[in-house]
């Protein structure tokens, strides 16, 4: 696999480049105005002009994230596990579960923020909009558990610890990485989506505040520039995922090995 | 001191600049307070976090939310309307036919959410404008400048700044003061119960916080604009000093009942007239007690006036 | 070599009136009868879908009969071996950790447990396959490594389904001996199932030949026990005598069906 | 199955209905104000006052989710397809599914507008939150597919669409209504967060703005009502793909048969 | 009952010099060489692991070779049956959709296979069965289905990995004979896969057994196509002697691994 990763990586970068470059003759070519689409060549320029600014910003952002995924994972995984437990449990519990993540906090964040600090308030919304996925995808993984070995387990008496550790776990593992890939866009633009809501303004502020703070002042180009610095750190953390992904499924599940042979 | 906190409805800016020049010239001190100020955003809802006891203060956008509390039975009261006049505008592309007011309804208009369920009823039955035309405005002027047949609502000190700047125009600038919109604007609010328990402690906020703007209009007021820009980085010199001179070009502050009774003047006449026009937009029930929404108790009382210089008092 | 069976101890299991209807209808079992006597070998011969693997199921606890008991008399407590009829091996674990699987349950430290893996799959001929996953093993690999793990434990029941029908004769018959040898050692009562006629008179002492459907007993074949297994058995005319019995016993079984 | 329905419903509302009634309690005993956490029976009230309004928004905003997740169904499962056929395909496309995932949309919708009509950047935005979830879930399905099916398929040299109808699909099948699933909620919150963002107001305004309008307005009972009937739409929307998937799987998937025999 | 095969006509299928190698460096084949003949029943006898389902592998063209070359000759475009030693049904479609399956590949109406496939599930007795899920059959039951599913398009090419090992006998033996007359009918190409020297010696034409590595040919047995296989072949001391010298050479071949 490693030898392949460079020519991997290629044909991506190669389309990516071939893409921008699209965008920048259009945008000269059409003379866009910048307002309306600003040219990538400008957005790389705004980057590095408002470095500082946006990479502090980003931090708060992706801090908010990685928290809201982390304890989305967490979350999620022991809801599953306490769901696959018995019919009854996941029967009391689930109907929450989905009202959670189908009620729109994004449109009470102003609500929230009566009762929340501004910081903790971001952080609830990302966490209920990571949380479902993680908590959907590891229950099926959990529940496509081959019967056979669960006999198997059953049969030497496992305990449910080690049973969890050494079948369900493991057997749960591509769902719940798929699940978890997913939760990990999603906590980003749920912190972002969240931040725009509870507006959390002034110093400490995420990304969201700049893109708005810029859009309000009209400075598309660093708003753009904000948003590849978000499209980046997701790409980034979806990259990550993907090859925790690979080097957790590449010996022994059919997705993860190639296509081909 | 007593530890106050006031929750402004926006980010920091020029607007706010009465506020923060009594903090950092130590009037809220002298006056034995010890003020927090609490920065608001495009989403932030602070009468929620007043209504709920988190702030004890809260800054007010106009005279209809005012009314709103009294409908929802919420107890917040207003207690002083620190601008005579509402900064709310309309804007215009020059020279695209919208150059007059009534030219104005035939256009797409880019209204936010809450001027639409407000301003905007008054404006669909005095002036005809229509809801059909309204796109969102979420405070961002793109898709205005994008669309030389669109008009945008906007504040007279903050949006015409930068669409001069980045959509090198200069655009038609319409005060919906001009056209009969007389509410008042950065109103202080509180709750009743505050009003009850802590009289003088309300009485203090508003004689400081007038204070506080005499200062910043007709005083040195660097010291806020950088206590401003401090909360506010992205706020730039240029549009701070934009927004001053816009807010005493018009009068923004100063004008009209102020120049008799103080900054932060309140009169029952002002806000019945503009009950009575949302009341006949349907905005309101007519029946509304809007008695209970605020109090003039607490300003008209000539506080600060002699720190206006005189060449200032023929503002228009 | 002689298999000493409890002949006359209480039986470790009793089968009361079994039936087992699965949620289709289709009635695997119907008062099905069976004292499973400590130390004996005991063989299931009989059609294929006739329930043995259902019996063998029910006997280990797997699955609850729809009718009738089972009484395990401290059975439940000993510990069983099964080797299912398809490998279920861990697809994410190699050899080595499927087959230290039930000693890792059992709570056996990876170090102590080492010598007994390795032991049972220098036993089924697997020593250079300690790491493959089960991916990379052929079929009858795979049915190997899955018997080395029900061996690993020494288990005082071992229930065996089809254990060495993927296997070529020649393993097949060393695993046989094998098989004899840990019994004799160890005095575990086993429950098998084959379909070679030839294996089930070689290695039982008892033998029930059950019909296609709903498993009644068509014949109950016993083997003395002290009757040493070895070629000298295969060649014998009692062993052919046995064989033309339980043929017998299995076509007629068949007979309704065919 | 049918059976048991009954029951299985009555054990989600008794929770459900307890804890209504603790909600209920806490209110009065603690007498909270209205604007801070309103009643359940408050709320109730005002949702038969107010049910013209605020049906006809949940009309709009429910429209605009069905119709994102059904773009994100065709689009995520599409590009699935696409995907699961080549290596290099995976490659180039990838990036940019993820990109569009994890760009988020909401921070410009106001700029969407520029480009899109309110109603249309709303369908955008919602559908690409949708979106992602589908298409990874789907890719793992497809992905997962058992080895030796697909090499029986080859030996009779099925056409790739036979292929995909007999084979991949259904084995697809239950980590694409898993996805399926998420995104039926996502599109639902999706479309609110757009809304708030970018929606039309007025007459023939969603649910997002008549809950930021009574936001505006103080009525907070009113918010709790849009946002309950937000809920309720999301947990039939849920309810009707886990029958779907109950539908499909139950015969032959290990997810889908119970917890215990 | 004699078998007819085109002796001296052009090898249906050639390997020549065939090397196989897995990702994890198991090199499964190694110089494996090997002419199919039209219309003969190939068994290829080897101990486990030794390479024999990778060779059917190749020959189906559903792995690629490391080394060396297969050329088909036109048996590319020959249907082709393949019997996998595991079942590999469709777990979502009953029995028989899972049987219809091929001939649903080739376009074949639902109506008109219906028929066909009723008959193909009747030979393995799964008559009753139509509509059972793979979940609900026995093991045995799943082998007979996937047997019926090779069988059910009459293929010119049929390759069988051990698809009798999970019956029993009298079902083994039933099929053995619904094998040989289905050749006799179609003059179909088998290529089998069996661990049973009695098996191998009944049904085959050629035996060619395996070493224990790598596929080394050890023994290649010819049995004249057109003596009768029945009872009295079974009986006859020819078919003792032909299978004392395929157990030697399984034998010889095992020797080397255990
Ligand atoms: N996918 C794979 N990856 C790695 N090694 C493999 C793979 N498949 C088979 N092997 C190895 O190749 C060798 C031959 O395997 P093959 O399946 O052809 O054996 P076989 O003769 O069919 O055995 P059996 O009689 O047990 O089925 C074995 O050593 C096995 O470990
Ligand atoms: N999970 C199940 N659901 C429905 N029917 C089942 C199930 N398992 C087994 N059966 C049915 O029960 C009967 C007995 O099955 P069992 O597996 O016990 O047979 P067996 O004797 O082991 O056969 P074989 O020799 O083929 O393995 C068969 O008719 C089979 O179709
Ligand atoms: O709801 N969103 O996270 O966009
Ligand atoms: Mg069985
Ligand atoms: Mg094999």
């Amino acid at each position: 696999m490693s030898k392949v990763s460079f020519r991997d990586a290629l044909l991506p970068l190669a389309v990516l480049a071939g893409a921008l470059a699209a965008w920048e003759a259009g945008v000269r070519g059409f003379a866009i105005p910048t307002y309306v689409l600003p040219a990538p060549s400008l957005i790389a320029e705004t980057l590095v002009k408002d470095r500082e600014i946006l990479f502090s910003a980003l931090l708060v952002t992706l801090a908010t994230a990685l928290e809201a995924l982390a304890l989305a994972t967490l979350g999620g995984v022991a809801l599953a596990l306490l769901i696959s437990r018995s019919r009854a449990l996941e029967r009391a519990i689930m109907p929450f579960a989905i009202v959670l993540q189908v009620t729109p906090i994004i449109a009470i964040a102003p609500l929230l923020l009566v009762y929340l600090e501004p910081a903790r308030a971001v952080l609830v919304c990302a966490f209920l909009v990571a949380f479902f996925p993680i908590l959907a995808n590891a229950s099926l993984g959990l529940a496509s558990v081959d019967r056979a070995l669960v006999e198997l387990f059953d049969l030497y008496r496992a305990s449910p610890w080690r049973k969890l550790i050494l079948l369900r776990a493991p057997a749960a593992l591509p769902q719940f990485l798929t699940g978890l890939r997913i939760g990990g866009g999603l906590s980003l633009i749920g912190a972002i989506a969240a931040e725009l809501a509870a507006g959390a303004a002034g110093q400490g502020a995420g990304l969201a505040f700049r893109i708005s703070e810029a859009g309000y002042r009209l400075d598309i180009p660093r708003m753009f520039a904000a948003l590849a610095l978000v499209s980046a750190a997701g790409v980034t953390i979806y990259g990550a995922l993907t090859l925790l992904t690979h080097l957790c499924l590449r010996r022994w599940h059919e997705s993860a090995r190639g296509k081909g042979e | 001191l007593d530890k106050v906190s006031f929750a402004t409805n926006w980010r920091a800016q020029a607007e706010h600049g009465g506020f923060y020049q009594a903090v950092v010239d130590g009037t809220y001190a002298k006056y034995g307070l010890d003020v927090g100020i609490v920065q608001g955003g495009p989403q932030s809802n602070a009468r929620l976090l007043l209504a709920a006891g988190r702030v004890d203060f809260c800054m007010g956008a106009n005279l209809i939310q005012t009314f709103s509390a009294v409908q929802q039975k919420a107890p917040i009261v207003a207690v002083a309307s620190l601008f005579q006049k509402d900064p709310i505008i309309f804007m215009s592309h020059p020279g695209a036919g919208l150059d007059r007011f009534e030219d104005l309804p035939k256009a797409t208009a880019f209204i936010g959410n809450d001027n639409l369920v407000s301003v905007f009823q008054w404006l669909r039955q005095a002036y005809g404008f229509k809801e059909e035309k309204v796109k969102p405005y979420t405070f961002n002027s793109a898709p205005f400048l994008a669309d030389k047949n669109s008009i945008q609502q906007g504040y007279l000190t903050s949006e015409p700044f930068e669409i001069a700047r980045q959509g090198g125009f200069t655009p038609n600038v319409f005060l919906l003061a001009d056209y009969g919109h007389d509410s008042y604007s950065t109103t202080i609010e509180t709750r009743a119960e505050t009003i009850a328990a802590k009289a003088d402690l309300v009485q203090r906020f508003v004689d400081a916080s007038i204070i506080g703007w005499y200062h910043y209009l007709y005083g040195d007021h660097a010291a806020a604009d950088a206590a401003i820009r401090k909360d506010n980085p992205e706020m730039s010199e240029g549009q701070l000093a934009y927004s001053y001179a816009k807010m005493k070009e018009r009068g923004i502050v100063d004008s009209g009942d102020s120049l008799t009774l103080g900054i932060g003047a309140m009169t029952d006449a002002r806000v019945k007239s503009f009950f009575d026009k949302m009341a006949k937009a349907g905005v309101f029930p007519a029946d509304l007690d809007i008695a209970k929404g605020y109090t003039t108790r607490f300003v008209n009382k000539k506080i600060g006036v002699e720190l206006r210089p005189a060449q200032a008092a023929s503002a228009p | 070599m002689t298999l000493r069976v409890a002949a006359q101890a209480a039986p470790l299991v009793c089968l009361r009136g079994i039936g087992k209807a699965y949620d289709n209808g289709v009635a695997a079992l119907d008062h099905f009868d069976l004292d499973l006597r400590e130390g004996e070998l005991l063989t299931l011969l009989g059609p294929s879908g006739c329930g043995k693997s259902t019996a063998l199921r029910l006997i280990a606890g797997l699955t609850e009969p729809s009718r009738g008991r089972i009484d395990w008399r401290g059975a439940q407590a000993a510990r069983a071996g099964f080797v299912f009829q398809e490998p279920t091996l861990l697809p994410w674990a190699d050899v080595f950790a499927n087959v230290y699987l039930p000693l890792r349950l059992e709570g056996v430290a990876r170090e102590t447990a080492a010598p007994r893996v390795r032991e049972a799959l220098a036993r089924v001929g697997l020593a250079d396959f300690e790491s493959a996953l089960p991916r990379q093993l052929s079929g009858g690999m795979k049915m190997r490594a899955a018997i080395a793990r029900a061996l690993v434990t020494r288990p005082s029941l071992l229930l065996m389904d089809e254990p060495f029908a993927a296997l070529d004769e020649v393993t097949r018959f060393r695993l046989n001996d094998d098989l004899l040898a840990l019994k004799r050692e160890t005095g575990t009562t086993i429950v098998f199932v084959t379909h070679s006629v030839y294996e089930s008179v070689y290695l039982s002492t008892r033998i029930l030949a059950l019909a296609a459907r709903g498993g009644a007993i068509i014949d109950e074949i016993e083997i003395d026990a002290d009757i040493a297994r070895d070629e000298e058995f295969r060649a014998s005319a009692q062993f052919a005598q046995l064989c033309r019995r339980a043929s017998a016993a299995l076509r007629s079984a068949s007979g309704e069906r065919l």
